[in-house]
């Protein structure tokens, strides 16, 4: 790489403790324009792509950030614990709901649930999965949530459109559900017994 | 996951006790009675758009019968769901009221509920879309050690970054901490409390100089609110951050911040 | 980089919370002989000089570690200084009295933390987080604090009527199954409006 622009982009990124956006790389390097630097980030992750090292520039959460890639969990986790836990269904459904239904009241997100959600709620706004984002305009002015910027951060999604479409998901039933939970079993790293960090059920 | 595996094998279970935990596990692996609902729906191979609300009904609540029989929790939820289909299955046998124009004929009674099944299942997919994804901290990570000079102490010069319910949690574990004697008007239940209308008084000061009394009770405009909001009136202007006027004999009563903006002098 | 050695080693050394050392390394990696990890880390350090990017691969004392080129400083330098910071624990209770109990004097917030608030108070002014409303009318005439416009700015607030409730955060507690029951029928608007007209149990 001989573009130092590249490499002070990298600097950055790399000593950054979260994902660095590329207005505040752009605040951070104003004698560049925002042109060169957009150029020069999808230069780097083309260099790191093509060189296929353990790690991979990714842009997650409007932010870039060097990520691990994901075949190498295996060995990673021999020297480091999971920080994240599986999520349980009802949490995922939720986050879900809230994800694509964002500004939404937590009786919406029961309503369409059939359940109560108050338990699964808390877990997500503790883990800062889920935020609350003020109150609705109407009587009782009920609370209103949407999803965060960790939600994004952890899942590994560029920004809120990124989200599958629920198109997508609709072609995804020609697999009947059941098909594909046997699937899932049959995995065994998928299966992953303890849930320690989020006891949603 | 279904309950033919896990329910029906074991009735006479000596010891329900011991295994009371284990049944739960896999009861509580229906989400709540539309998750349930579904696991019914794709059992029986039924379109949902064409559910057998019979068949379902009598499997739905044979699985409610299951749960208490094995003295779990039912949870109002699933109850709710069961009160509907039952509704829905009436609604069905009714005869058609032959007097009635055709016309007007009634919807299909289940075409609320397949609704609220299709979109379920929508959210329930998604979530099974997002959670096969490869999590940060799980399937990849960050980098987690600082650069040396990045630990340098922290300015506070740049922008604050900390979210709302880490605020209201943070009265929340104080008021844990504290014994509640001190606070008296921590739980105002739903009713309007003067503190809060003290806030909204202030909050709409800071946008604007005058106020009427009218404009704070306009929106909702009942005895509570007026009563309430007087006595925020008072209490404002006995901290003397407020003065009130009243223009002739009963016109309007209108009020304006009397702050005194000093700098703490240290 | 077609060698799956090197970037297993790579992403080990970019996940460690310290310099991994070449001992340490070939205990997490024994299926793996300690000449090939050498020689893997070897040609390692060899990439990251030839594609001369923002970091190295460099070995300090007591192992491996990736290091952002000391060219480079400058720049790092620029994001230490306008890093967000975070609240302590104390500024975010002071906060929250003051946003919960305003107007409110110091020796009030004091009374409710059980400790000496001047500091964070301090601070807490010189953010424009708080502002003084004015002098309450008993003896000493002490201060009395509010909270900003700013306040409601950073936490995304429409007024200050618009924060969320104790009640509600509290409501989000899951509640035994028969305690909510009876609460349902306790608050009237909680309970699901539909679905009602026939008995069950």
């Amino acid at each position: 790489m001989n573009n130092e622009l590249s490499s002070i982009i990298e600097c950055l990124v790399f000593t950054a403790d979260s994902a660095l956006s590329t207005d505040r790389i752009c605040e951070l390097l104003n004698e560049f324009e925002r042109s060169e630097i957009k150029a020069a980030l999808a230069e780097l992750v083309e260099i790191h792509h093509v060189r296929g090292g353990g790690f991979d520039l990714v842009e997650v959460a409007g932010g870039w950030q060097f990520r691990t890639r994901p075949i190498f969990q295996s060995y990673i986790t021999r020297q480091i614990k999971t920080k994240t836990s599986r999520f349980s269904q009802s949490a995922l459904e939720t986050l879900a709901i809230i994800a694509y239904r964002q500004p939404i009241t937590r009786a919406e997100v029961e309503h369409l649930r059939g359940v109560d959600c108050g338990g699964v709620l808390k877990s997500l706004l503790e883990k800062h999965l889920v935020r609350i984002l003020g109150k609705k305009d109407i009587p009782g002015r009920p609370l209103i949530y949407g999803t965060s910027k960790e939600f994004l951060e952890i899942f590994g999604l560029k920004d809120l459109k990124s989200l599958p479409t629920l198109k997508e998901i609709q072609a995804l039933d020609a697999v009947p559900l059941y098909e594909r939970q046997e699937e899932l079993q049959l995995e065994p790293e998928k299966v992953v017994p303890v849930e320690t960090d989020l006891p949603f059920e | 996951m279904s309950i033919e595996a896990h329910g029906y094998r074991d009735e006479n279970l000596p010891l329900l006790d011991g295994f009371h935990e284990q049944y739960s596990v896999h009861l509580d692996k229906f989400d709540g009675p539309m998750d349930l609902l579904l696991h019914l729906i794709k059992k029986n191979e039924l379109d949902i758009c064409d559910i057998s609300i019979a068949v379902i009904t009598r499997q739905y609540l044979e699985y409610i019968k299951l749960m208490k029989d094995l003295n779990l929790e039912v949870a109002g939820d699933f109850l709710v769901m069961a009160a509907t289909l039952l509704q829905i299955k009436s609604r069905q046998l009714l005869p058609v009221d032959e007097q009635e124009e055709p016309e007007v004929d009634e919807a299909d009674p289940r075409n609320e509920l397949i609704r609220r099944l299709l979109e379920y299942q929508q959210y329930k997919d998604a979530g099974m879309l997002i959670g096969a994804r490869a999590l940060l901290g799980r399937e990849v990570f960050s980098r987690t050690v600082p650069e040396p000079e990045l630990v340098a102490p922290q300015n506070t010069e740049g922008p604050l970054e900390v979210t709302l319910f880490e605020l209201v949690d943070a009265f929340r574990a104080l008021l844990q901490r504290i014994p509640a004697e001190s606070f008296h008007d921590v739980a105002p239940g739903d009713s309007l409390s003067i503190a809060d209308c003290i806030n909204e008084i202030l909050s709409l000061l800071q946008e604007k100089d005058t106020i009427q009394f009218d404009e704070l009770v306009s929106d909702e405009f009942t005895r509570e609110r007026v009563i309430v909001t007087f006595l925020a009136l008072l209490e404002l202007c006995r901290l003397k951050l407020i003065k009130i006027f009243q223009g002739n004999g009963h016109g309007s009563i209108w009020f304006v911040p009397a702050v005194i903006a000093e700098l703490p002098a240290d």
